[in-house]
């Protein structure tokens, strides 16, 4: 199942090792500019274990401990070969598993009941299946999304665009509050400084920049300030034309880019 | 909790006079404002006497003109409430509209979403319609999201460090791309050490993966060893 | 696969069989929507070779979902284009299409307007879309608003002044909103000059964003917890 994730059609590279049946990869991660070192198809300790059970045709019910633990840390010890630091999480699971199997090793209590003794596994087994659940559950939910993304809305109308609009949760509300106090901030300096483009100037620079494309992304607009004064006066006319409701503001990420458009 | 409730029902004893004094005051201010601005944020909601639907036809064009103008998915209940009728007629009509729609096997469906009713395109018809939008599918979410949304959906309300429990990985950048995609929300504190944030699904996970709602999940225990083959 | 573990899958074998079912429906779609999407995710959209709808009951569908999502009008002639078809062909399709759906007498018609077709609500039904649209901004806060709660439920006790004091605009208007949605409450009034009337977030506001009280607001830290992984 591994192999229909969507990861895979990441760019793949050439790298001459195979370990576990993996190829480790170097991609760029989503949410930084870093490159992250993606651990073969495997998102975590728990991922590549179920990988190596289901390549050593094991049981998950009966794992032979000392075999999964040679093949886990093998699989880590390429890993810092290749000078890449593994991530804290897998090297708890590998202490937890050389720890599982002494425990194994060690002979058995003689006075402890043969039915009673707590297999050592058991907590180990009871994390494989129930994260095993949430992993197809996600396959499901990528399935899902797929299908989704075929399936599209109507355009716009016009009494859409009755009042610009923002659907708010908690986080929302925070970033806001941040955002107004920074915004405080700027307006205390201004006080002081004066010259440059006054306020009337930037709505109407605002107002061409929106008109003349009809959409404007407003990091473009914020950024041709050439000064916080300036940046704060670019923000405050964003505000007024939106309160005048000659624009109309568009978000689709929480925290994404937002966009003006002309209210017609 | 008992001292929360005692302090806020002390609180609403006095609240509809404080509120109402509050409200005529900023009345006075509103109309000073507009005027002197000669804008407003206009957001009353004027009541309409308003005519129920005569016959049954009626009913479902009207149902169907309402749901068509709506920006989100529309539910029986607000239809019910905006025409003034039985919820469980509105419902039935709903149904009876959306089956009558959907025979017409047409580039359109009705569909039931989020809670709500809603036209939009058949899939089937996916590649036309982006070729003429000129729009690419937007990018997918990582396993790694992916996992965590999962784990969100079917144990929410749920923390950081009970999500990292079952994952057995640190998932913060995850959250965070999760709560940027307005996919999961914060849903208060645990009362338990440290106090951490509880999270859950949203709305828009539910349109974004076309859900009714949640308990059209198919349940986690269902997912036995899916992999195992 | 090995023998024992097929031994140990079997149990679980009944209980997602219907599971399975789901799965192998929704593997259908999902292959049907991306055998194309991934194609398109490769190349580029433009230079994607796109096949004319196949039967006349297809191309009908495919114009139906194009007019749907254009946001303006959409002519014969640009939906010839896009389908890379003859313009009578689609011409008449349009022109059967509308007659078909027209003739539904729903709540909704195609229509030809500017040189173009779109779908729109029949005016007889006007009155009631009206009144809907009227009454629906109600879950949704203007940006005004919700700054504005957002300095109440950050500095409550907070007066008017003090609200204009760190927005650095005026308020009254989204004030009386927020007090007509219930999200805050008046408080008293503030001794000092002018006795000006304090204001604090509700217990609907605290039932409408999930939180049991304030502290479980989140904090600058939650923020910064989530942006450091």
């Amino acid at each position: 199942m591994n192999e229909d994730t969507p990861e895979t059609a990441l760019e793949e590279r050439t790298t001459p090792l195979n370990v576990a049946g993996a190829v480790p990869q170097i991609v760029p991660d989503d949410n930084t500019d870093d490159l992250k070192i993606l651990l073969g198809e495997f998102e975590g300790p728990l991922d590549l274990l179920l990988h190596l059970i289901r390549q050593e045709h094991v049981s998950i019910y009966d794992i032979p401990v000392a075999r999964i633990t040679d093949e886990y840390l093998r699989y880590l010890r390429v890993m810092q070969e290749l000078d890449i630091a593994v991530a804290g999480d897998f090297l708890v699971m590998a202490a937890t598993l050389i720890e599982l199997k002494t425990k194994m090793l060690l002979p058995r209590d003689p006075l402890a009941a043969e039915e009673e003794e707590d297999d050592p596994r058991t907590d180990l087994v009871n994390q494989l299946l129930e994260y095993q659940k949430y992993k197809a559950a996600a396959e499901m939910l990528w399935s899902r999304a797929t299908v989704e993304q075929a399936v599209f809305k109507r355009a716009e109308l016009e009494t859409d665009k009755n009042n610009p609009e923002v659907a708010v949760g908690l986080f929302d509300l925070l970033k806001v509050f941040q955002d107004i106090l920074a915004r405080h901030k700027e307006e205390k300096l201004l006080e002081i400084e004066r010259d440059e483009i006054s306020m009337a100037e930037m709505l109407e620079r605002l107002r061409n920049m929106v008109m003349s494309a009809g959409e404007l992304n407003l990091r473009v607009f914020f950024e041709r300030a050439k000064s916080r004064r300036e940046l704060v006066l670019a923000f405050l006319s964003v505000l007024e034309l939106v309160r005048t409701t000659e624009i109309r503001l568009f978000q689709r990420e929480t925290f994404g880019d937002i966009v003006a458009r002309v209210a017609s | 909790m008992a001292t929360n409730e005692e302090r806020v029902n002390q609180e609403s004893v006095d609240e509809a006079a404080l509120n109402e004094e509050a409200s005529r005051e900023l009345a006075a201010m509103v109309a000073e404002v507009e005027q002197s601005s000669g804008a407003a944020e206009e957001e009353g909601i004027d009541d309409m006497p308003l005519s129920s639907p005569q016959s049954q036809a009626e009913r479902a064009a009207v149902i169907e003109a309402l749901i068509f103008v709506s920006d989100e998915p529309l539910s029986a209940k607000t239809i019910a409430e905006v025409l003034k009728e039985d919820k469980e007629v509105i419902n039935e009509a709903v149904q009876a509209l959306a089956q009558e729609f959907n025979a017409r096997n047409g580039g359109l469906q009705l569909r039931e979403v989020a809670g709500g009713w809603q036209f939009a395109t058949r899939p089937e018809y996916h590649e036309h319609v982006r070729a003429f939008l000129k729009t690419r599918p937007s990018a997918k979410l990582t396993i790694a999201s992916l996992e965590t949304l999962a784990v969100i959906a079917y144990r929410q309300p749920v923390t950081v460090p009970e999500i990292l429990e079952i994952r057995g990985v640190q998932s913060p950048s995850s959250i965070k791309t999760l709560l940027d995609k307005k996919l999961i929300v914060a849903k208060g504190r645990k009362e338990t050490v440290g106090r951490p944030m509880m999270y859950g699904t949203s709305k828009e996970f539910l349109l974004q993966f076309g859900l009714k709602d949640l308990s059209e999940l198919p349940s986690v225990e269902d997912f036995h060893d899916l992999s195992g083959g």
